[in-house]
């Protein structure tokens, strides 16, 4: 469908039209929906860490499927939010809050591009699992190089690198794949016999 | 059982009517700005003893019940207490023979730790205590007034200030209507026996990744509207807006302002 | 009320609920609603927006945190500890007003399947269930059931919803809402469909709405709730007659008896309990002497 | 003036069998005229306000809006002569408070401060929202919602104000009182107003009826006279007001209702006379 274009962008650093504002403002209105609600930090049973966040998947797939200025966009909105809660006190610092958020979904997008000719699943899989360390060495790196929190802790924090970038890459998958099929315009399921969801 | 916005408590923005809520929201992010300067500045204890006082009278002004504060921020406290404790035990800098408390292998207690840690500590407590100020005094909608104002002039430099701003005026705007979303799949789905609040974390994730993917796609249908919406009530980017909201900060607000300067230059001089 | 001593299927007793309790935003809900639902009996608990009917609904289910007052299913206090709310959600069918935020599966089958599925039904039971309901709702089963749940038309989805629902067999069927957004044409077939379906299977049927005009023909007994509490319980026809009072309430009265209402300044006995256009017409012809 | 001349719209040029969703529509729609827009899911409503606020742009023939044509050229002249409210008022509403939402067109249109502000003003107070200006539109039910979409709309001066199924999520009594504000706002400002909806309780307060079936205008007359034309409403799936439906069997059984009934009142004014002239009642 074609849509009377918005905005002109022209004059400003960079361009981006109305419905970019949008998605940008909608997707980063549920990486903050996430964050108000707590449903963004998944309970792990690790100690020291007890939250796992999914706070930075809407950044990811707003990346991967709008493009990398909303991906950075939603991923400043997260990064706003974890300065202004800051319940980590590494977070205080805006550098280190805001800063390796706008790369999450320049990543997601970057590996989701460079991989989808290949296959929707895998590239979805790899840019929630980069999307998602770009996040977690971002943030770490920073930290350590502003002195907020000292090089030793990396061992400790691994884990849950490791277990926020599995759950990114699994629930990228389920929602990428949701919302190409809601796009697709395709009506019917193919007919599978193997698919044991769809036998009925 | 399921009511989402019962757990928000970050936000939170609390009305209690006092001078300080009623600040021009220009001005207090100035004077939030001014503190946060000012922990990077302080950096001996007798600096931050003096900034002190000033905390406590914003405390009391504005009439926000302090054991409130203190309970949204047990998680703050837990990971200052982590990473304090990193800080001290993994202290890089050689010190001196003496100053060692304790020792063992690459672990350490040394008194150059504790006062590192400690400056760390007070520096954090004040940047985390003037950003929940503010939060919870001015409503995210005056905080977006209030930046969109203070950035305007950058908008001369082509920087898309207006378009940002709209940015989080949007996100803002949709997260009550998320959080009702949610509510509504999540109650819905339970009683067609899918349970919600109960398992372990990967099938919680998982859960909530199947859940996320009807908020995405009316997240993205409603982008298209919206879009429409905007359009045909002539958005046509920043550029071409004159704006109706004008703040007024008055007097009072100014002086404030400026009283809060003048005691973080003392703070830092003593 | 029941002569032969067995309990309700669904009772309410001092039910009350407050939304957001403990923080500002509090909301009282409803406050001491008390009912019992017999078995086979077709209710339909009706008020303005507002009136609590959505949270009664969620009560039955259990989908609320349970504080004052009590809900029983079948004589069993469903907030006892212990009390296996899986069992309740499989016996109390509950079609949301948006069936969308109903529908788990991306394919209409696949989706009506999750309820017997997770029931622990057999493929085979499975897939005849699915077929059975879809085929009942007029959602011809080998069209329907590989097609995309987000591409059928708002109607259709709805009857998948119904489907999900019904094919779990539950004895309790509760529908929210479940002529919005439905143009005529969709309303008179799914009205036509729901009534034949609680007559076939002898379901308790629960029809919750703020428009009395097709829960009136789906009901024999109205629940009227107004601003959180009961005002008016009793048969449809009981409660039609007291139309002014309803007329208070800011529901959508049935058009008959807007009809009946305006018909009362020429007749002043005309009377209001009408259920149908006809039944309306046969009231002005007999009035203007016509005989029929 | 409205006007189309021939126009068609398919939303997949190019493929193979596509229904188009309008054709060959002519319809001419006066200043200042209240209509209404009826038809089922699919005749074609929808679309048909999306080429009026250029949001889309017809596959064939033309439309004109005050002799603007509507076309990529022309988007903006065509937007600010016409203002739609949408479904959902959550999709719609851009701000967080009442009064900004408002003013987010007329900002839009450059206008200087002190118009903005009158332009502000006189729309919340003819939409009754004064006390509510500054709450935060998350608050509000979805009938005060609505009413804000349609300040907002109005603030921005509209030849015409087209409503698209505004009422369809909101309960009925809250739905008749915003189309009668409606109503009466057109009359005073002399706006001409397009409603699409299923409602007919709601298209007999207006001027004229548009009906719409496949993408076609099947009829268009003033409301007494489309609901007269009761079997080929039933036939394409749309409802009767009651009063209208009555007095149709009411003349089947040969009793003399005179007039144009279009509600319960007209109905019993009608029964009251026939009473009178024959006293057999």
């Amino acid at each position: 469908m074609s849509m009377g274009s918005g905005s002109e962008g022209r004059g400003s650093i960079f361009r981006f039209d109305t419905r970019q504002i949008v998605v940008a403002g909608i997707i980063g209105g549920i990486a903050l929906f996430l964050g108000f609600t707590r449903l963004g930090f998944i309970p792990v049973p690790i100690p020291l860490i007890g939250n796992a966040t999914i706070m930075h998947i809407p950044a990811i797939v707003g990346g991967a499927l709008e493009g990398p200025i909303v991906g950075l966009l939603a991923g400043a909105i997260f990064g706003i939010f974890s300065f202004l809660q800051a319940e980590n006190p590494v977070f205080l610092n805006p550098v280190v809050a805001i800063l390796p958020r706008l790369l999450i979904g320049v990543v997601a997008w970057a590996v989701f591009v460079g991989l989808r000719r290949w296959s929707v699943d895998l590239a979805a899989a790899v840019a929630g699992l980069l999307g998602s360390f770009a996040n977690t060495v971002g943030v770490v790196g920073l930290a350590i190089l502003f002195g907020l929190l000292p090089v030793a802790v990396i061992p400790a924090i691994l884990p849950q690198a490791i277990a926020e970038a599995v759950l990114a890459a699994v629930v990228t998958v389920v929602i990428v794949r949701g919302v190409m099929l809601f796009r697709s315009g395709r009506t019917t399921a193919p007919e599978d016999e193997s698919d044991e969801e769809r036998r009925y | 059982m399921l009511e989402l916005q019962r757990n928000v408590i970050f936000g939170q923005f609390v009305e209690t009517g006092s001078v300080v809520h009623r600040m021009d929201a220009r001005v207090k992010i100035a004077a939030t700005f001014v503190l946060i300067v000012a922990s990077f500045l302080i950096d001996d204890f007798l600096g931050f003893a003096v900034v002190l006082p000033l905390l406590v009278a914003i405390g009391v002004v504005s009439k926000i019940p302090p054991g409130y504060v203190l309970r949204g921020s047990q998680i703050f406290l837990a990971f200052l207490a982590f990473i304090l404790a990193f800080q001290v035990l993994f202290y890089p800098a050689d010190v001196p023979e003496s100053s060692y408390l304790w020792r063992w292998g690459i672990l350490s207690v040394s008194t150059e730790g504790l006062h590192t840690a400690g400056i760390i500590a007070l520096r954090v407590i004040l940047l985390y205590y003037v950003t929940t100020m503010l939060m919870l005094t001015t409503s995210l909608v005056d905080l977006t007034n209030g930046l969109e104002l203070i950035f305007g002039p950058l908008q001369r430099l082509r920087i898309p200030v207006n378009e940002l701003v709209l940015v989080f005026v949007i996100a803002i705007k949709f997260v009550p209507i998320f959080i009702e979303e949610m509510e509504r799949l999540a109650r819905a789905q339970t009683a067609r026996g899918l349970p919600f609040d109960e398992g372990g974390a990967i099938t919680r994730a998982r859960r909530i990744g199947r859940l996320l993917v009807p908020i995405f796609i009316s997240g993205f249908a409603r982008a298209d509207t919206l879009t429409i919406a905007m359009n045909t009530r002539s958005y046509r980017g920043g550029r071409h807006r004159t704006k109706l909201r004008q703040m007024r900060a008055s007097p009072s607000d100014w002086l404030a302002l400026a009283l809060v300067i003048a005691w973080i230059l003392v703070a830092w001089k003593v | 009320m029941q002569p032969d001593g067995t309990p309700p299927v669904l009772e309410l007793k001092g039910f009350s609920y407050t939304y957001l309790e403990g923080t500002p935003r509090a909301s009282e809900a409803v406050r001491d609603v008390s009912f019992r639902i017999h078995h086979g009996e077709r209710v339909g608990i009706v008020g303005a927006t507002q009136s609590g009917k959505s949270t009664v609904v969620d009560s039955f289910a259990h989908l609320l945190r349970l504080g004052q007052g009590q809900v029983f299913y079948e004589g069993e206090d469903v907030a006892d500890p212990g009390y296996d709310r899986g069992r309740l959600r499989r016996e109390i069918g509950i079609v949301f007003q948006q069936p969308d935020s109903q529908i788990i599966e991306d394919v209409v089958g696949a989706d009506v399947a999750f309820g017997p599925t997770a029931a622990g039904l057999s493929a085979a039971e499975t897939r005849e269930r699915v077929e059975e309901s879809l085929n009942t709702l007029g959602l011809p089963y080998q069209d329907y059931r590989l097609r995309y749940v987000h591409a059928v038309s708002g109607g259709q989805r709805r009857r998948v919803a119904i489907a999900g629902v019904l094919a779990m067999h539950t004895p309790v069927l509760v529908l929210d809402e479940p002529m919005a957004g439905l143009d005529p044409r969709g309303r008179k077939e799914l009205l036509e469909l729901l009534i034949k379906l609680q007559r076939d299977r002898e379901l308790t049927l629960i029809v919750c709405s703020a428009s009395l005009t097709d829960a009136s023909l789906l009901c024999d007994r109205f629940i009227v709730l107004d601003r959180g509490t009961v005002v008016m319980d009793g048969p449809v026809r009981e409660i039609l007659g007291e139309a002014d009072r309803l007329a208070e309430l800011d529901i959508t009265l049935p058009e008959p008896v807007v009809g009946a209402r305006e018909m009362q300044k020429l007749f002043p006995d005309f009377p209001t309990d009408l259920l149908t256009e006809g039944e309306l017409e046969s009231e002005l012809l007999e009035r203007l002497g016509v005989t029929t | 003036m409205i006007e189309l001349d021939n126009v068609s719209f398919s939303y997949r040029r190019g493929e193979p069998d596509v229904v188009p969703a309008l054709r060959n529509l002519d319809l001419k729609i006066e200043s200042g005229q209240l209509v209404a827009i009826i038809g089922q899911n699919g005749s074609g409503k929808s679309t048909l306000v999306k080429l009026l606020t250029a949001v889309l742009y017809p596959t064939e023939g033309e439309i004109r809006i005050d002799g603007v044509p509507v076309d990529r050229e022309h988007q903006w002249d065509v937007r600010r002569k016409v203002s739609v409210v949408f479904q959902d008022p959550d999709d719609q509403l851009i701000m967080n408070r009442v009064i900004d939402d408002v003013a987010f067109g007329p900002e839009n249109l450059g206008l200087p401060r002190d118009e903005i502000a009158e332009r502000v003003h006189s729309s919340v107070s003819m939409l009754g929202l004064e006390d509510i200006g500054s709450r935060l539109i998350e608050d509000l039910s979805s009938g005060q919602k609505q009413r804000v979409a349609i300040a907002g709309a109005l603030a921005m001066s509209p030849l015409y104000l087209i409503l698209d199924e505004p009422t369809s999520l909101l309960p009925v009594p809250v739905a008749m009182r915003l189309i009668s504000t409606v109503r009466d706002l057109s009359l005073r400002e002399n706006m001409g107003v397009l409603h699409v909806t299923h409602s007919m309780y709601e298209a007999v307060l207006f001027e004229r009826v548009v009906v719409m079936d496949a993408g076609r205008v099947i009829l268009d007359a003033p409301p007494a006279e489309v609901f007269r034309d009761v079997d080929k409403l039933r036939e394409v799936g749309l409802d009767v007001p009651l009063a209208a439906s009555l007095a149709h069997r009411l003349r089947a059984r040969g009793i003399p209702i005179e007039g144009d009934i279009l509600n319960t009142a007209d109905l019993r004014e009608a029964l009251d006379a026939a009473l009178k002239s024959s006293p057999s009642g």
